[in-house]
């Protein structure tokens, strides 16, 4: 067993990158996830990789389109702003199908908004911020352990399914600080036949491309697409339930917001609220079945975030007004506390599960 | 047990630094930590703190509402934090720099001279290590020799400093034991 | 089969182009494979195809290509190179890919001195989506979006992209060429074999701005629009090298 | 006896070949092509010294020269 | 009565603008909403305005953010991917509440995609394709005369809320010619005490801003967002319905696609198939009422889009479990025609409503 | 009250600025407000702040502001002057906002000779973020994006923005000042002055870029940094006026 | 009624503002009308096509798919629309440059020589408008006098061109007549 | 008499004043002021010549010189 080490959220991406084989980063500084960038700046020189500071967001996204399809594991990163100034270029990822990983520890919107913890880009990341029916796979841990090991899984992902993948955190997952285990992978790299990087005696060329002129070839593309969507939503859907079964209550929420809400369940617990937890670890595809599951058992949901209220749509949908569906955000970096969370609890069950 | 600590101070006090050795020496003795900095505008020269949960369970928020101890280098920071922390809590307080002490009746008050401890030692910049004796001898969050072995990890390339430190965190514990 | 003096390049593929008649991005695209026959590199040699009349350029050259977002080839040639360093990598675009939204990824792409080489298609006009005001459009010229002519107070000078570009450090060779007329296109190939060569030599950025027609969208006939670049537009945009690496000739 | 021969199906009738051709020997039928276009053609292949300008003009590689 | 004249979809947008006031256009070719920056730019000299071609999409956004920002009418507009790139310029201007017009004649994407019609940006105009909690009032017209209509309200409604207004069609009705009236409007310009145009003799600057350090007040700010959107929704949602009261199946589509829904449901009528249509006409704010109300009274919904399934999942949202919400969709620019449509009201019927 | 010799420009808001101790931001505030002052529009002039450390520049300049997204300031400029092109408006930016993510923005406005004066605070570094690489920063320098000191290789030579915008005909004044000592003070506010003027005067783009510390990240004292800009930052960009008006003097 | 029209051709032909014509007519005799081009890669140098509708009752999907006439200006028009005509609808066919006819019996077809009227009318640009008054006659669905207006309207600046389009209106009907 | 004023609250004890002064008369005081810096100020108001380079070089706009 690896030895623990003690290390920062947006370190721990970094380093878990490199152990995923990925030696081309690009990237432009933003708070709070700068330190992924400057780590990498750090650290891929020294692994023989490649670290470059973009011109900006629209450049790093662009280089990694490059990268990306001449076979290679390549990263970005940034925050919220940054993000979106990326859409335009994961829409084309996208379409072309290019594996890759991008990163986005969100933080306080909109406009130029603050640098204090966010989770309102939950939209943006899991319907599609960019034009065109597509979809990340968006990965939303909760620990640095767990930072570590789904970046590790996003590159395989990636690869798997040709797909961008998303790793969604929050500025306070990005600064802190917990102990992590690499454990060796087993990843191995996969052949990439497809890969524009160089013909090196291949007969034909590779094209790297998301243009089809005609509609009838366009629509071909997006049934592929939407095919290829379907066998992701049917194979890694992730999340972890705590509590589940006997809960009147059960709350959601992804990502920090997940640890609150985990501790708000347990002070409920222990004053005997039946209070359960279900932690979408994937946001897309998004964990539909334990809501329709538990739909029968539970009174009421209480989604949990760091919004005005996103991934609430997605738990509706999934409960399908089967239950009421309540929902508590906070904004602007503003982080509750537990016990407000408790209390959300407590005025839920009563208002809405008590009957 | 579950201690929920916030440490602050003046930017360069070192509170992120003590933060990040409790942590480790948690580790070290196989409990669950996290730490996390409170980060943003104030980050230039204002004040800086830091949350840091040493647990035998696995941790929840790992943002400190509720401390069970809060180390206050600075007059500010304890203005701040005071209010926030536990019945029955622990706070350590740098009473080089601050004058006053606490009201509350429910906690247990250290007043450590940090700063006055460190410039006897010969090294101004061992106040925080001062303080994080007190704490951990205060709390028992975890024993000094994990946060001496933490020491020695992560500034495995100045071994130097090793003992002044160690005898920071001594002299801090010993304010607690007399 | 007769042995000949003249024929199609092998790192074109034996395609019809979808060009206008006489539009020279056909030539441009011709003398581009030339120099990667000439220099043997096809195998080892990655375009990048703009947003523009070129969009398809990757359904012409034999050898493997990406489609770019309209403005961000010199990024995603940074990309590829930096992943596939021992190939040699190009970019195709036009005048409003190039000037105008991709004016950001072409300047930092020359300042880190990228091993890439741009062909930089300037006809002063944005062709692909019919006719409007490139930021190289000339004074006065009439277009879908100057359709009082260009104004210098409101819509500013024309910019010469190559001048520009030579103030930066790390671009290695930087040439404007025509392929108007014989002597023009001869010139205009020696441009883009140089610009190939140093990249192969391992020096860094290299353009060649190639004037070219539009002649839909000036609405001229191709002789008269050849006619057009010589008159109008080779007098604002001088011939010549602007930058070059010591020990290239001029 | 160098010439010049026409893949006249890809050729648009552009007329750049014809302006370049010392020997003023490369003119437009007067046919349509399958894409309604007038193609170029030699009117004397006799003349021809086989420079090429012809072909390098033609933005569409219409033309080879045969040796 | 103003005289009827014929105009492309695109032009009529330019035209209605100028009637609504708007003097500064900002924008960047891209097919097929050029005519409408063309017509900007032979129009605005004209009318005294200015007209101006940006280096990109990204310079637009912002120079409309300026513009708006001085108490001034503006417009910009684009299609697919063009609107991505605004995504974070959008975001600061709802961020920093400027009324503006963004047009966004879609096309089919993801990525380069096509240039045929599509409606694919839906999630994107109506989520938040940008970072942080945000709206954007969509509207959706589905005629040149209501492209007309609907682009004078839009500046209304963006003076009213300070906020931006997208209008949402696609490249057809951009592309179609149809008769059109210029009513003179009663458009009284808003005065505007909050633009910064130049103190001229105010004791107090004004800023322009959607910066707040400060989470607690950046959580105001958010707050004091949601609530006017929340006034939005209350008084701004708008539809059309047709033959719905007694309808078994109700289609819901919008912009073109309501064009050819109608034409179907009208050969399925005169089949004696009980069918309606409702028609959104403002996609944010998503009118919910209408299909709580028939949600009594239809056997089933049936979404249409030019999409693969992006509308659809708000009627889901709006009919909240209560009856079976069915979708069919064409991307990459095919256009399903009313036969076609007919064809699914049939299935759907037997599907879903038969039981 | 005593009459005074020297006191705070009218144009600057009575607060406390949150830079750091040392930092030339706060001087440069002062001599764009004391121009300001000094030309009497302030009751016409709209500033533009960056992203950067003068983010919080809205809450300084005491006249209508506006906080521009990362980079854009120009762009915002240009939508500010087209509405309203009987104020002053000017734009406050940082290395990073101007010359890497901003790049096509300034490019642009200066060819369109965009009636604006632009304020360019070149630090070498990423002030706000904590002390990233920036597209000026110097090579050998260490940052932390190039903990390894910056390496032209990968990273290409530092741009002098300056000098690639003389380029540009719509370009009407471009100069480079600093303000690390009291002569070289006296000359910034001269170039500042000038550029204003040249906007009022309704001549084109006017920039100053002011050579500028940044004691935290370059991890000096303020003195310190003052001395390292005068040793290594000049030499690589000469101080002097790269563009000016016909007329304007030197 | 309601007619669901296709005009199609090579770009350059005209079908473009003879559909444009046809429904400024339409809209002049106060009837619901649309126009929308097929637009796209094809359009340069390739084929071009629009779909018109004049129609007493509001219109829904202005793309038409099965139209009630088709004119088609060259083969590859009549090839690609051809089999989409309603049964009992119209195809109008220019017969200077289509050599085929029609094998479907379902339909009535004129074949109108088009380019030849127009040399004969002196002006060989005015084809399109001979076919369009073949397909006004033959589907009565504006009548001409309108379409003159929408001409005169339409192109207010050239009134001298009003005469020859007329002309060719007429000629182009006349095919249908006899 | 002309003399620098200092608005010591707002001094960041940078010292850049410090170094212009040509009579060397701007000085760092041994105190902190509030926010934990050693204000700047005059040693000498007697030998200052009114120059305001001091209050020039300020960051902070902490110097007023007064007549
Ligand atoms: C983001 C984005 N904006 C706009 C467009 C539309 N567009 C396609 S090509 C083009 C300009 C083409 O002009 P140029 O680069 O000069 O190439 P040319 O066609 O003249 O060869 C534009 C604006 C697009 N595809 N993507
Ligand atoms: C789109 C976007 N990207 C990145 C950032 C993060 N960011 C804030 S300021 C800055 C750079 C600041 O450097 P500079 O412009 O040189 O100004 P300085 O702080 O040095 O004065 C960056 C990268 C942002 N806010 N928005
Ligand atoms: S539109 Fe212009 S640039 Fe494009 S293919 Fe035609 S002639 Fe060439
Ligand atoms: S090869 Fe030369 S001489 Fe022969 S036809 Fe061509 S241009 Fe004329
Ligand atoms: S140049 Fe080529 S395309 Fe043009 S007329 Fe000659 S052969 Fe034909
Ligand atoms: S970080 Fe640097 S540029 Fe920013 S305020 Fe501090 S010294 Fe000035
Ligand atoms: S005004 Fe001049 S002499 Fe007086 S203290 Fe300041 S610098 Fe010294
Ligand atoms: S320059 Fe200003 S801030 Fe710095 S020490 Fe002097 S008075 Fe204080
Ligand atoms: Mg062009
Ligand atoms: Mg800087």
């Amino acid at each position: 067993m690896a030895e623990k080490i003690l290390m920062k959220g947006n370190e721990a991406i970094g380093e878990a990158a490199i152990v995923a084989g990925c030696r081309r980063y690009f990237g432009y500084p933003i708070t709070p996830q700068t330190e992924l960038t400057e780590y990498m700046a750090k650290r891929m020189p020294q692994v023989g990789g490649v670290f470059l500071q973009a011109e900006s967001e629209v450049a790093a996204i662009n280089m990694v389109y490059g990268a990306a399809g001449t076979g290679v594991r390549v990263m970005t990163s940034s925050s919220s702003p940054g993000i979106s100034l990326k859409q335009e270029g994961i829409s084309y990822i996208a379409g072309a199908e290019l594996p890759c990983v991008i990163v986005n520890i969100m933080r306080g919107g909109p406009g130029l908004g603050g640098i204090q913890p966010g989770q309102a880009d939950y939209f943006q990341a899991t319907k599609g911020g960019g034009h065109g029916d597509y979809r990340n796979i968006v990965l939303a841990p909760n620990s640095v352990q767990e930072i570590v090991d789904m970046t590790i899984q996003a590159f395989d992902l990636a690869d798997q399914y040709r797909n961008p993948v998303m790793l969604l955190g929050d500025g306070a997952l990005g600064q802190m600080m917990e102990p992590v285990e690499f454990k060796a992978t087993d990843t191995v790299p996969s052949i990439k036949a497809w890969a524009a990087n160089g013909m090196r005696g291949r007969t034909q060329p590779n094209i790297i491309n998301s243009l089809h002129l005609q509609p009838e070839k366009l629509e071909q593309h997006n049934i592929h697409l939407q095919q290829k969507y379907a066998a992701i939503q049917k194979n890694e859907t992730r999340w972890e339930e705590l509590y589940t079964e006997d809960a009147d209550l059960i709350l959601v929420a992804y990502g920090i917001t997940s640890r609150i809400a985990r501790s708000a369940m347990e002070k409920a617990r222990s004053e005997s609220y039946k209070v359960g937890l279900i932690r979408p670890q994937t946001l897309w595809p998004f964990p539909a079945a334990p809501f329709a599951k538990y739909a029968k058992t539970a009174k009421a949901f209480l989604a949990v975030e760091l919004s005005a209220g996103q991934m609430v749509e997605d738990v509706r949908l999934a409960v399908n007004g089967v239950r009421p569906v309540a929902f508590y955000g906070r904004t602007g970096g503003m982080i509750p506390s537990p016990k407000a969370v408790y209390e959300q609890i407590v005025k839920t069950l009563k208002e809405r599960g008590g009957n | 047990m579950t201690s929920e600590i916030i440490m602050a101070g003046f930017g360069g006090q070192g509170v992120m630094l003590i933060g990040q050795l409790l942590t480790y020496a948690g580790m070290l003795e196989n409990k669950q930590v996290s730490w996390i900095p409170s980060y943003g505008p104030e980050m230039r020269g204002g004040t800086a703190n830091c949350s840091v949960i040493v647990s035998d369970e696995p941790i929840g928020a790992p943002i400190v509402t509720e401390p069970t101890a809060l180390v206050a280098m600075n007059l500010p920071s304890l203005d701040k934090f005071e209010p926030m922390v536990q019945p029955g809590g622990v706070i350590i307080i740098n009473s080089s720099l601050i004058e006053r002490t606490v009201a509350r009746s429910d906690v247990k008050v250290y007043q450590i001279p940090a700063n006055d401890v460190a410039a006897e030692l010969g090294n101004s910049k061992v106040a925080n290590m001062v303080v994080l004796g007190a704490l951990i001898a205060a709390t028992g969050t975890v024993n000094s020799q994990s946060v001496n072995k933490a020491f020695a990890k992560m500034f495995a390339q100045k071994p130097d400093l090793l003992e002044i430190n160690e005898r920071a965190i001594e002299r801090g514990a010993s304010y607690i034991k007399c | 089969m007769a042995e000949k003096l003249f024929s199609r390049p092998q790192s074109l593929k034996d395609v019809a182009f979808h060009y206008c008649p006489g539009c020279h991005h056909g030539i441009i695209h011709r003398l581009v494979a030339e120099v990667i026959d000439e220099l043997d590199v096809r195998d080892k040699t990655i375009g990048v195809a703009p947003v523009g009349c070129s969009v398809l350029a990757y359904e012409y050259f034999n050898c493997d290509m990406f489609e770019a977002a309209h403005g961000r080839a010199p990024a995603v040639a940074t990309g590829i190179k930096r992943s596939q360093p021992d190939t040699v990598v190009f970019t195709y675009q036009g005048d409003g890919d190039l000037a105008a939204i991709g004016c950001a990824e072409i300047v930092h792409a020359a300042a880190r001195g990228e091993k890439i080489t741009t062909i930089f298609v300037n006809n002063a006009i944005y062709g692909m989506t019919g006719g409007q005001m490139a930021p190289t459009s000339l004074i006065e010229q009439v277009t879908n979006t100057s359709p009082y002519g260009r104004n210098a107070d409101s819509a500013g000078m024309p910019i010469r992209m190559s001048e520009m570009l030579a103030t930066l450090d790390g671009a290695s060779f930087i040439a404007r060429v025509a392929v108007n007329n014989p002597a023009n296109m001869a010139k205009a190939k020696a441009a883009i074999k140089k610009a190939f060569e140093i990249q192969i030599n391992g020096h860094g950025f290299s353009m060649v701005e190639i004037l070219s027609t539009c002649p839909t969208n000036w609405g001229m006939s191709p002789l008269e629009a050849a006619a057009w670049l010589e008159q109008k537009m080779i007098p604002y945009y001088p011939l010549g090298q602007f930058k070059a690496p010591e020990g290239v000739a001029k | 006896m160098p010439k010049p021969v026409f893949n006249e199906e890809r050729c648009k009738g552009c007329e750049l070949c014809t302006a370049v051709c010392p020997k003023k020997i490369v003119v437009i039928a007067n046919r349509f092509n399958s894409k309604g276009y007038k193609p170029a053609t030699c009117s004397d292949d006799a003349k021809c010294i086989g420079c090429a300008l012809c072909a390098k003009a033609c933005p569409d590689v219409v033309i080879e020269i045969h040796k």
